[in-house]
Protein backbone atom coordinates (compact mmCIF):
# COMPACT_ATOMS: atom_id res chain seq x y z
CA UNK A 1 0.00 0.00 0.00
CA UNK A 2 0.96 3.20 -0.30
CA UNK A 3 2.56 5.69 2.46
CA UNK A 4 -0.31 8.28 3.29
CA UNK A 5 1.51 11.55 3.55
CA UNK A 6 1.07 14.27 6.21
CA UNK A 7 2.16 17.47 7.09
CA UNK A 8 2.03 20.24 9.51
CA UNK A 9 2.75 23.97 9.28
CA UNK A 10 2.43 26.84 11.81
CA UNK A 11 3.26 30.51 11.10
CA UNK A 12 1.79 33.90 12.40
CA UNK A 13 -1.21 35.81 11.78
CA UNK A 14 0.40 38.32 8.93
CA UNK A 15 -0.90 38.85 5.81
CA UNK A 16 2.18 38.31 3.78
CA UNK A 17 1.82 34.71 4.84
CA UNK A 18 -1.62 34.46 2.70
CA UNK A 19 0.78 33.83 -0.40
CA UNK A 20 2.80 31.08 1.71
CA UNK A 21 0.25 29.10 2.99
CA UNK A 22 -1.48 29.00 -0.86
CA UNK A 23 2.43 28.24 -2.19
CA UNK A 24 2.35 25.29 0.22
CA UNK A 25 -1.00 24.27 -0.27
CA UNK A 26 0.28 23.99 -3.56
CA UNK A 27 3.41 22.27 -3.51
CA UNK A 28 1.82 19.75 -0.90
CA UNK A 29 -1.01 18.90 -3.09
CA UNK A 30 1.26 18.40 -6.70
CA UNK A 31 1.57 14.27 -5.37
CA UNK A 32 -1.67 13.68 -6.91
CA UNK A 33 -0.89 15.42 -9.30
CA UNK A 34 -3.73 17.24 -10.03
CA UNK A 35 -5.25 19.44 -12.81
CA UNK A 36 -4.56 23.15 -12.99
CA UNK A 37 -7.82 23.92 -12.19
CA UNK A 38 -7.93 21.73 -8.77
CA UNK A 39 -4.85 23.30 -8.12
CA UNK A 40 -6.31 26.24 -8.49
CA UNK A 41 -9.74 25.36 -6.03
CA UNK A 42 -7.26 24.55 -3.55
CA UNK A 43 -4.90 27.54 -2.89
CA UNK A 44 -8.26 29.84 -3.53
CA UNK A 45 -10.04 27.75 -0.34
CA UNK A 46 -6.84 27.85 1.62
CA UNK A 47 -6.26 31.25 0.71
CA UNK A 48 -9.67 31.80 1.95
CA UNK A 49 -9.69 29.91 5.27
CA UNK A 50 -6.50 31.42 6.21
CA UNK A 51 -7.33 35.13 5.67
CA UNK A 52 -10.29 34.35 7.85
CA UNK A 53 -7.74 33.18 10.50
CA UNK A 54 -5.66 36.83 10.25
CA UNK A 55 -8.64 39.12 9.46
CA UNK A 56 -11.34 38.00 11.71
CA UNK A 57 -9.77 35.10 14.40
CA UNK A 58 -7.17 37.48 15.01
CA UNK A 59 -8.48 41.34 14.66
CA UNK A 60 -6.06 43.27 16.17
CA UNK A 61 -3.04 40.61 17.12
CA UNK A 62 -1.07 38.95 15.40
CA UNK A 63 -1.88 34.73 16.55
CA UNK A 64 -0.51 31.14 15.35
CA UNK A 65 -2.43 29.61 12.14
CA UNK A 66 -1.80 25.77 11.83
CA UNK A 67 -2.46 23.88 9.05
CA UNK A 68 -2.08 20.47 8.65
CA UNK A 69 -2.32 18.60 5.39
CA UNK A 70 -3.21 15.07 4.79
CA UNK A 71 -3.67 12.51 1.86
CA UNK A 72 -6.64 9.98 2.47
CA UNK A 73 -7.25 6.88 0.52
CA UNK A 74 -8.37 7.50 -2.55
CA UNK A 75 -6.63 10.34 -3.23
CA UNK A 76 -8.37 12.50 -1.14
CA UNK A 77 -6.98 15.69 -0.02
CA UNK A 78 -7.31 16.74 3.47
CA UNK A 79 -6.60 20.29 4.76
CA UNK A 80 -7.56 21.98 8.04
CA UNK A 81 -6.65 25.31 9.01
CA UNK A 82 -7.00 26.05 12.59
CA UNK A 83 -6.61 29.65 14.98
CA UNK A 84 -6.93 30.43 18.59
CA UNK A 85 -8.40 33.29 17.68
CA UNK A 86 -11.92 35.01 18.24
CA UNK A 87 -13.89 32.02 17.31
CA UNK A 88 -17.43 32.31 15.74
CA UNK A 89 -20.66 32.51 17.52
CA UNK A 90 -23.49 31.40 14.77
CA UNK A 91 -21.20 29.09 12.45
CA UNK A 92 -24.36 28.39 10.74
CA UNK A 93 -25.10 31.94 10.01
CA UNK A 94 -21.55 32.71 8.86
CA UNK A 95 -21.41 30.06 6.69
CA UNK A 96 -24.06 32.56 4.79
CA UNK A 97 -23.12 33.67 1.15
CA UNK A 98 -22.29 37.46 1.68
CA UNK A 99 -22.60 37.52 5.84
CA UNK A 100 -19.91 39.28 7.15
CA UNK A 101 -18.67 41.13 10.13
CA UNK A 102 -15.98 42.45 8.12
CA UNK A 103 -17.68 45.50 6.42
CA UNK A 104 -16.80 47.12 3.44
CA UNK A 105 -13.32 45.29 2.60
CA UNK A 106 -14.86 41.79 2.84
CA UNK A 107 -17.40 39.95 0.32
CA UNK A 108 -18.58 37.26 2.82
CA UNK A 109 -18.02 35.07 0.29
CA UNK A 110 -15.11 32.89 1.76
CA UNK A 111 -16.95 30.54 3.19
CA UNK A 112 -19.00 29.88 0.08
CA UNK A 113 -15.87 29.68 -1.79
CA UNK A 114 -14.44 27.16 0.51
CA UNK A 115 -17.67 25.24 0.19
CA UNK A 116 -18.21 25.44 -3.63
CA UNK A 117 -14.38 24.83 -4.47
CA UNK A 118 -13.75 21.32 -2.06
CA UNK A 119 -15.86 18.45 -1.28
CA UNK A 120 -16.34 19.29 1.65
CA UNK A 121 -16.60 21.43 4.65
CA UNK A 122 -16.54 21.25 8.20
CA UNK A 123 -16.49 23.97 10.33
CA UNK A 124 -15.57 23.83 14.22
CA UNK A 125 -15.47 27.20 16.58
CA UNK A 126 -15.87 27.90 19.99
CA UNK A 127 -16.32 31.75 21.27
CA UNK A 128 -12.91 33.08 23.05
CA UNK A 129 -11.26 29.82 21.96
CA UNK A 130 -10.78 29.66 17.99
CA UNK A 131 -11.80 28.31 14.93
CA UNK A 132 -10.81 24.94 13.12
CA UNK A 133 -11.74 24.54 9.14
CA UNK A 134 -11.64 21.06 7.55
CA UNK A 135 -11.75 20.58 3.90
CA UNK A 136 -11.63 17.91 1.83
CA UNK A 137 -11.67 17.38 -1.88
CA UNK A 138 -10.94 13.97 -3.73
CA UNK A 139 -7.91 14.42 -6.92
CA UNK A 140 -9.07 12.95 -10.02
CA UNK A 141 -6.82 10.04 -11.61
CA UNK A 142 -6.28 10.94 -14.79
CA UNK A 143 -5.22 8.42 -17.34
CA UNK A 144 -1.19 8.96 -17.06
CA UNK A 145 0.42 10.91 -20.09
CA UNK A 146 3.73 10.00 -19.16
CA UNK B 1 2.61 47.63 -9.59
CA UNK B 2 -0.48 45.92 -9.40
CA UNK B 3 -2.62 48.89 -11.68
CA UNK B 4 -2.38 50.62 -14.20
CA UNK B 5 -4.58 52.74 -16.07
CA UNK B 6 -5.51 54.27 -19.41
CA UNK B 7 -8.18 56.74 -20.43
CA UNK B 8 -9.97 56.52 -23.68
CA UNK B 9 -12.04 59.44 -23.98
CA UNK B 10 -14.91 58.73 -21.30
CA UNK B 11 -13.69 55.27 -20.56
CA UNK B 12 -11.54 54.19 -17.80
CA UNK B 13 -9.39 51.10 -18.33
CA UNK B 14 -8.20 49.52 -14.71
CA UNK B 15 -5.53 46.91 -15.43
CA UNK B 16 -5.23 44.72 -12.48
CA UNK B 17 -2.01 42.64 -12.20
CA UNK B 18 -0.21 40.07 -10.19
CA UNK B 19 -2.07 38.11 -6.53
CA UNK B 20 -5.37 39.70 -5.79
CA UNK B 21 -5.82 38.39 -2.19
CA UNK B 22 -6.05 40.26 1.50
CA UNK B 23 -2.53 40.75 1.78
CA UNK B 24 -2.46 43.19 -1.57
CA UNK B 25 -6.13 44.29 -1.73
CA UNK B 26 -5.55 47.73 0.65
CA UNK B 27 -2.81 48.84 -2.03
CA UNK B 28 -5.10 47.87 -5.08
CA UNK B 29 -8.17 49.34 -3.79
CA UNK B 30 -6.06 53.07 -3.21
CA UNK B 31 -4.85 52.88 -6.53
CA UNK B 32 -8.27 52.75 -8.21
CA UNK B 33 -9.78 54.87 -5.59
CA UNK B 34 -6.91 57.33 -6.75
CA UNK B 35 -8.27 56.75 -10.48
CA UNK B 36 -11.48 57.07 -9.89
CA UNK B 37 -11.16 60.56 -7.84
CA UNK B 38 -9.67 62.48 -10.60
CA UNK B 39 -12.74 62.52 -12.64
CA UNK B 40 -15.32 60.17 -12.22
CA UNK B 41 -15.28 58.19 -16.06
CA UNK B 42 -18.89 57.24 -17.59
CA UNK B 43 -17.42 53.98 -18.68
CA UNK B 44 -14.96 51.61 -16.42
CA UNK B 45 -13.46 48.20 -17.48
CA UNK B 46 -11.71 46.55 -15.41
CA UNK B 47 -8.77 44.40 -17.03
CA UNK B 48 -7.84 41.21 -15.35
CA UNK B 49 -5.63 39.64 -18.05
CA UNK B 50 -2.47 40.23 -16.20
CA UNK B 51 -4.12 38.86 -12.58
CA UNK B 52 -2.27 35.51 -11.61
CA UNK B 53 -4.70 34.66 -8.55
CA UNK B 54 -7.74 36.15 -6.76
CA UNK B 55 -9.55 35.19 -4.05
CA UNK B 56 -12.65 36.85 -2.44
CA UNK B 57 -11.11 39.91 -1.45
CA UNK B 58 -11.15 40.66 -5.33
CA UNK B 59 -14.84 40.51 -5.16
CA UNK B 60 -14.92 43.13 -2.56
CA UNK B 61 -12.61 45.21 -4.35
CA UNK B 62 -15.03 45.03 -7.38
CA UNK B 63 -17.89 45.59 -5.92
CA UNK B 64 -16.54 48.81 -4.33
CA UNK B 65 -15.58 49.77 -7.37
CA UNK B 66 -19.20 49.20 -9.28
CA UNK B 67 -21.02 51.12 -6.32
CA UNK B 68 -18.42 54.18 -6.99
CA UNK B 69 -18.98 54.23 -11.17
CA UNK B 70 -22.61 53.63 -10.49
CA UNK B 71 -22.87 56.12 -8.18
CA UNK B 72 -21.86 58.91 -10.83
CA UNK B 73 -23.72 57.42 -13.31
CA UNK B 74 -20.82 55.44 -15.32
CA UNK B 75 -21.09 51.82 -15.97
CA UNK B 76 -18.72 48.54 -15.08
CA UNK B 77 -17.36 45.82 -17.14
CA UNK B 78 -14.83 43.14 -16.83
CA UNK B 79 -12.74 41.85 -19.26
CA UNK B 80 -10.11 39.39 -19.79
CA UNK B 81 -10.65 37.46 -17.36
CA UNK B 82 -8.22 34.22 -16.56
CA UNK B 83 -9.36 30.29 -15.42
CA UNK B 84 -8.52 30.88 -12.22
CA UNK B 85 -10.21 34.18 -11.20
CA UNK B 86 -13.12 33.04 -13.23
CA UNK B 87 -14.16 30.54 -11.17
CA UNK B 88 -14.22 32.56 -8.03
CA UNK B 89 -16.17 35.35 -10.01
CA UNK B 90 -18.50 32.48 -10.78
CA UNK B 91 -19.22 31.31 -7.66
CA UNK B 92 -20.18 35.11 -6.25
CA UNK B 93 -22.65 35.39 -8.58
CA UNK B 94 -21.43 38.58 -9.61
CA UNK B 95 -22.10 38.32 -12.93
CA UNK B 96 -25.74 39.19 -12.47
CA UNK B 97 -24.82 42.72 -11.87
CA UNK B 98 -21.65 43.04 -13.90
CA UNK B 99 -20.99 41.95 -17.07
CA UNK B 100 -17.84 39.83 -17.72
CA UNK B 101 -15.78 37.94 -20.14
CA UNK B 102 -13.59 35.52 -20.47
CA UNK B 103 -9.71 35.58 -21.31
CA UNK B 104 -9.86 33.48 -24.54
CA UNK C 1 9.95 48.43 11.75
CA UNK C 2 8.64 45.45 9.90
CA UNK C 3 7.54 42.53 11.47
CA UNK C 4 10.35 39.48 11.40
CA UNK C 5 7.98 36.43 10.19
CA UNK C 6 9.03 32.96 10.91
CA UNK C 7 7.50 29.72 10.09
CA UNK C 8 7.56 25.60 11.27
CA UNK C 9 6.86 23.07 9.20
CA UNK C 10 6.80 19.30 10.02
CA UNK C 11 6.62 15.80 7.33
CA UNK C 12 7.91 12.66 7.48
CA UNK C 13 10.59 11.48 5.65
CA UNK C 14 8.99 9.82 2.33
CA UNK C 15 11.21 10.79 -0.57
CA UNK C 16 8.40 13.00 -2.53
CA UNK C 17 8.79 15.51 0.43
CA UNK C 18 11.42 16.52 -1.00
CA UNK C 19 10.08 18.34 -3.95
CA UNK C 20 7.34 19.89 -1.07
CA UNK C 21 10.44 21.00 1.39
CA UNK C 22 11.65 22.99 -1.82
CA UNK C 23 8.26 24.13 -2.92
CA UNK C 24 8.06 25.16 1.07
CA UNK C 25 11.20 27.05 0.97
CA UNK C 26 10.31 29.09 -2.12
CA UNK C 27 7.13 30.26 -1.30
CA UNK C 28 8.47 31.45 2.11
CA UNK C 29 11.73 33.84 0.91
CA UNK C 30 9.13 35.22 -1.94
CA UNK C 31 8.34 37.17 0.97
CA UNK C 32 11.92 39.11 0.06
CA UNK C 33 11.90 39.33 -3.03
CA UNK C 34 15.15 37.01 -4.39
CA UNK C 35 16.24 36.83 -7.84
CA UNK C 36 15.58 33.55 -9.87
CA UNK C 37 19.60 32.41 -8.80
CA UNK C 38 18.93 33.33 -5.29
CA UNK C 39 15.43 30.90 -5.16
CA UNK C 40 17.19 28.43 -7.03
CA UNK C 41 20.16 28.34 -4.34
CA UNK C 42 17.56 28.23 -1.33
CA UNK C 43 16.11 25.64 -2.88
CA UNK C 44 18.86 23.37 -3.95
CA UNK C 45 20.27 23.60 -0.51
CA UNK C 46 17.02 23.07 1.28
CA UNK C 47 16.97 19.79 -1.16
CA UNK C 48 20.38 18.31 -0.23
CA UNK C 49 19.35 18.82 3.37
CA UNK C 50 16.18 17.22 3.46
CA UNK C 51 17.26 14.50 1.44
CA UNK C 52 20.41 13.85 4.06
CA UNK C 53 18.13 13.26 6.72
CA UNK C 54 15.76 11.06 4.51
CA UNK C 55 18.97 8.85 3.68
CA UNK C 56 21.46 9.18 6.17
CA UNK C 57 19.20 10.09 9.42
CA UNK C 58 16.81 7.42 9.01
CA UNK C 59 17.91 4.80 6.47
CA UNK C 60 15.34 2.03 7.23
CA UNK C 61 12.66 4.04 8.98
CA UNK C 62 10.32 6.55 8.26
CA UNK C 63 11.08 9.96 10.65
CA UNK C 64 9.69 13.10 11.42
CA UNK C 65 11.73 15.82 9.42
CA UNK C 66 10.99 19.82 11.38
CA UNK C 67 12.59 22.87 9.17
CA UNK C 68 12.34 26.02 10.51
CA UNK C 69 12.36 29.61 8.65
CA UNK C 70 12.63 32.84 9.26
CA UNK C 71 13.41 36.08 8.00
CA UNK C 72 16.37 38.42 10.20
CA UNK C 73 16.69 42.04 10.43
CA UNK C 74 18.75 42.72 7.53
CA UNK C 75 16.15 40.92 4.91
CA UNK C 76 18.41 37.60 6.01
CA UNK C 77 16.62 34.50 5.48
CA UNK C 78 17.28 31.55 8.17
CA UNK C 79 16.54 27.84 7.17
CA UNK C 80 16.95 24.98 10.03
CA UNK C 81 16.38 21.62 8.90
CA UNK C 82 16.49 18.73 11.67
CA UNK C 83 16.11 15.28 12.58
CA UNK C 84 15.52 12.96 15.33
CA UNK C 85 17.82 10.40 13.23
CA UNK C 86 21.23 8.60 13.52
CA UNK C 87 23.42 12.16 13.76
CA UNK C 88 27.00 12.23 12.28
CA UNK C 89 30.32 10.81 13.96
CA UNK C 90 32.66 13.33 12.80
CA UNK C 91 30.96 16.10 11.51
CA UNK C 92 34.06 17.81 9.79
CA UNK C 93 34.87 14.81 7.94
CA UNK C 94 31.19 14.38 6.68
CA UNK C 95 31.56 18.09 5.28
CA UNK C 96 34.20 17.19 3.47
CA UNK C 97 33.77 17.49 -0.91
CA UNK C 98 32.93 13.59 -1.84
CA UNK C 99 32.68 12.09 1.51
CA UNK C 100 29.88 10.19 2.04
CA UNK C 101 28.41 6.81 3.20
CA UNK C 102 25.84 6.54 0.87
CA UNK C 103 27.71 4.23 -2.19
CA UNK C 104 27.15 4.79 -5.60
CA UNK C 105 23.48 6.78 -5.46
CA UNK C 106 25.08 9.28 -3.56
CA UNK C 107 27.76 11.86 -4.93
CA UNK C 108 29.38 13.03 -1.47
CA UNK C 109 28.77 16.97 -2.44
CA UNK C 110 25.61 17.67 -0.29
CA UNK C 111 27.42 19.69 2.59
CA UNK C 112 29.74 21.26 -0.07
CA UNK C 113 26.45 22.44 -2.42
CA UNK C 114 24.56 23.86 1.44
CA UNK C 115 28.24 25.74 1.58
CA UNK C 116 28.21 27.03 -1.29
CA UNK C 117 24.90 28.32 -2.20
CA UNK C 118 23.85 29.29 1.28
CA UNK C 119 25.94 32.36 2.96
CA UNK C 120 26.66 30.30 6.19
CA UNK C 121 26.40 26.81 7.33
CA UNK C 122 26.11 25.60 10.80
CA UNK C 123 25.93 21.67 11.45
CA UNK C 124 25.28 20.70 15.26
CA UNK C 125 24.53 16.68 15.02
CA UNK C 126 25.08 13.71 17.97
CA UNK C 127 25.18 10.10 17.15
CA UNK C 128 21.59 8.15 18.04
CA UNK C 129 20.18 11.43 18.55
CA UNK C 130 19.97 13.54 15.23
CA UNK C 131 21.37 15.84 12.68
CA UNK C 132 20.39 19.91 12.57
CA UNK C 133 21.46 22.02 9.88
CA UNK C 134 20.87 25.95 10.03
CA UNK C 135 21.44 27.95 6.60
CA UNK C 136 21.83 31.39 6.25
CA UNK C 137 21.70 33.76 3.20
CA UNK C 138 21.34 37.42 2.45
CA UNK C 139 18.94 38.42 -0.19
CA UNK C 140 19.93 41.67 -1.70
CA UNK C 141 17.60 44.26 -1.99
CA UNK C 142 17.24 45.09 -5.83
CA UNK C 143 16.18 48.77 -7.09
CA UNK C 144 12.53 48.07 -7.31
CA UNK C 145 11.06 47.43 -11.10
CA UNK C 146 7.72 48.16 -9.14
CA UNK D 1 8.17 10.45 -18.72
CA UNK D 2 11.54 11.45 -17.28
CA UNK D 3 14.38 10.38 -20.18
CA UNK D 4 13.80 10.38 -24.17
CA UNK D 5 16.45 9.05 -25.74
CA UNK D 6 17.80 9.13 -29.74
CA UNK D 7 20.42 6.67 -31.69
CA UNK D 8 22.44 8.76 -34.20
CA UNK D 9 24.82 6.42 -35.77
CA UNK D 10 27.68 5.51 -32.72
CA UNK D 11 26.18 8.61 -30.85
CA UNK D 12 23.25 8.48 -28.05
CA UNK D 13 21.49 11.09 -26.84
CA UNK D 14 19.94 10.69 -23.28
CA UNK D 15 17.27 13.98 -23.10
CA UNK D 16 16.32 14.52 -19.33
CA UNK D 17 13.45 16.26 -18.53
CA UNK D 18 11.66 17.84 -15.19
CA UNK D 19 12.74 17.36 -11.16
CA UNK D 20 16.06 15.33 -11.01
CA UNK D 21 16.71 14.70 -7.39
CA UNK D 22 16.74 11.89 -4.55
CA UNK D 23 13.36 11.07 -4.99
CA UNK D 24 13.44 10.94 -9.12
CA UNK D 25 17.03 9.30 -9.13
CA UNK D 26 16.29 5.84 -9.27
CA UNK D 27 13.84 5.89 -11.89
CA UNK D 28 16.19 7.59 -14.17
CA UNK D 29 19.24 5.97 -13.41
CA UNK D 30 17.18 2.61 -14.54
CA UNK D 31 16.00 4.13 -17.22
CA UNK D 32 19.53 5.57 -18.29
CA UNK D 33 20.71 1.50 -17.59
CA UNK D 34 18.28 0.12 -19.65
CA UNK D 35 19.49 2.61 -22.42
CA UNK D 36 22.87 1.77 -22.34
CA UNK D 37 22.79 -1.96 -21.94
CA UNK D 38 21.36 -1.93 -25.62
CA UNK D 39 24.37 -1.63 -27.11
CA UNK D 40 26.93 0.63 -25.04
CA UNK D 41 27.46 3.61 -27.59
CA UNK D 42 31.05 4.94 -28.61
CA UNK D 43 30.06 8.91 -27.86
CA UNK D 44 26.90 9.28 -24.86
CA UNK D 45 25.40 12.97 -24.75
CA UNK D 46 23.35 14.06 -22.19
CA UNK D 47 20.94 16.94 -23.27
CA UNK D 48 19.44 18.95 -19.72
CA UNK D 49 17.54 21.62 -21.88
CA UNK D 50 14.54 20.38 -20.23
CA UNK D 51 15.60 19.76 -16.59
CA UNK D 52 13.76 22.10 -14.04
CA UNK D 53 15.29 21.12 -10.91
CA UNK D 54 18.49 19.15 -10.21
CA UNK D 55 20.23 18.44 -6.90
CA UNK D 56 23.23 16.46 -6.38
CA UNK D 57 21.58 13.56 -6.90
CA UNK D 58 21.92 14.05 -10.59
CA UNK D 59 26.00 14.89 -9.49
CA UNK D 60 25.85 10.92 -8.72
CA UNK D 61 23.54 9.90 -11.93
CA UNK D 62 26.09 11.72 -14.38
CA UNK D 63 28.88 10.27 -12.65
CA UNK D 64 28.32 6.59 -12.94
CA UNK D 65 26.53 6.83 -16.51
CA UNK D 66 30.07 8.49 -17.28
CA UNK D 67 32.04 5.82 -15.83
CA UNK D 68 29.98 3.13 -17.60
CA UNK D 69 30.29 5.01 -21.00
CA UNK D 70 34.00 5.54 -20.28
CA UNK D 71 34.86 1.46 -19.32
CA UNK D 72 33.02 0.88 -22.49
CA UNK D 73 35.81 3.03 -24.20
CA UNK D 74 33.16 6.26 -25.37
CA UNK D 75 33.16 9.56 -24.51
CA UNK D 76 30.41 11.55 -22.50
CA UNK D 77 28.98 15.46 -22.97
CA UNK D 78 26.68 17.29 -21.20
CA UNK D 79 24.50 19.95 -23.34
CA UNK D 80 22.41 22.79 -22.83
CA UNK D 81 22.75 23.36 -19.47
CA UNK D 82 20.18 25.74 -17.93
CA UNK D 83 21.08 28.19 -14.83
CA UNK D 84 20.32 26.15 -12.15
CA UNK D 85 21.66 22.66 -12.42
CA UNK D 86 24.71 24.48 -14.11
CA UNK D 87 25.11 26.27 -11.06
CA UNK D 88 24.86 22.72 -9.39
CA UNK D 89 27.75 21.02 -11.91
CA UNK D 90 29.83 24.35 -11.05
CA UNK D 91 29.80 23.30 -7.14
CA UNK D 92 30.17 19.85 -8.16
CA UNK D 93 33.54 20.55 -10.10
CA UNK D 94 32.42 18.00 -12.45
CA UNK D 95 33.79 19.90 -15.36
CA UNK D 96 37.19 18.80 -14.75
CA UNK D 97 36.34 15.34 -16.08
CA UNK D 98 32.91 16.02 -18.62
CA UNK D 99 32.72 18.75 -21.02
CA UNK D 100 29.78 20.79 -20.31
CA UNK D 101 27.88 23.09 -22.72
CA UNK D 102 25.07 26.03 -21.06
CA UNK D 103 21.68 26.48 -22.48
CA UNK D 104 22.03 29.86 -24.31
N1 LIG E 1 -11.40 31.99 11.66
C1 LIG E 1 -12.44 32.79 12.01
N2 LIG E 1 -12.46 33.35 13.25
C2 LIG E 1 -13.49 34.15 13.61
N3 LIG E 1 -14.52 34.46 12.82
C3 LIG E 1 -14.57 33.94 11.57
C4 LIG E 1 -13.52 33.08 11.11
N4 LIG E 1 -13.82 32.72 9.85
C5 LIG E 1 -14.99 33.31 9.55
N5 LIG E 1 -15.46 34.05 10.58
C6 LIG E 1 -16.73 34.81 10.62
O1 LIG E 1 -17.57 34.36 9.57
C7 LIG E 1 -17.92 35.44 8.71
C8 LIG E 1 -18.10 34.97 7.29
O2 LIG E 1 -16.86 34.51 6.76
P1 LIG E 1 -16.63 34.42 5.19
O3 LIG E 1 -17.77 33.71 4.57
O4 LIG E 1 -15.29 33.85 4.99
O5 LIG E 1 -16.68 35.92 4.66
P2 LIG E 1 -15.72 37.17 4.94
O6 LIG E 1 -14.37 36.66 5.38
O7 LIG E 1 -15.65 37.87 3.65
O8 LIG E 1 -16.37 37.98 6.02
C9 LIG E 1 -16.82 36.46 8.92
O9 LIG E 1 -17.22 37.76 8.56
C10 LIG E 1 -16.53 36.31 10.42
O10 LIG E 1 -17.50 36.98 11.18
N1 LIG F 1 21.06 14.35 8.50
C1 LIG F 1 22.07 13.46 8.52
N2 LIG F 1 22.04 12.40 9.36
C2 LIG F 1 23.05 11.48 9.38
N3 LIG F 1 24.15 11.57 8.61
C3 LIG F 1 24.24 12.61 7.74
C4 LIG F 1 23.23 13.59 7.66
N4 LIG F 1 23.60 14.49 6.72
C5 LIG F 1 24.80 14.09 6.27
N5 LIG F 1 25.20 12.96 6.86
C6 LIG F 1 26.48 12.23 6.65
O1 LIG F 1 27.38 13.10 6.00
C7 LIG F 1 27.81 12.52 4.75
C8 LIG F 1 28.07 13.60 3.71
O2 LIG F 1 26.87 14.27 3.37
P1 LIG F 1 26.74 15.07 2.01
O3 LIG F 1 27.89 16.00 1.85
O4 LIG F 1 25.39 15.72 1.99
O5 LIG F 1 26.84 13.99 0.86
P2 LIG F 1 25.88 12.77 0.47
O6 LIG F 1 24.51 13.04 1.00
O7 LIG F 1 25.93 12.75 -1.01
O8 LIG F 1 26.47 11.55 1.10
C9 LIG F 1 26.71 11.56 4.39
O9 LIG F 1 27.15 10.55 3.52
C10 LIG F 1 26.33 11.02 5.76
O10 LIG F 1 27.25 10.04 6.21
Amino acid sequence: MKEQNSVKIEFPSISANEGFSRGVASAFAAQLDPTLTELGDIKTAVSEAVTNAIVHAYPDTIGMIYIKARVLPGDVLEISVKDRGQGIEDVERAREPLFTTGGEDRSGMGFTIMESFMDSLKVRSQPGRGTTVIMRKKIEKRSSVK
Amino acid sequence: MKLSSTRQGPKLILRLSGEIDHHSAREIMSAIDERLESGPPRDCVIDMEKVSFMDSSGIAIILKTYRTVNASGGRLWIESVPAQPMRVLDASGIDRLIKISALN
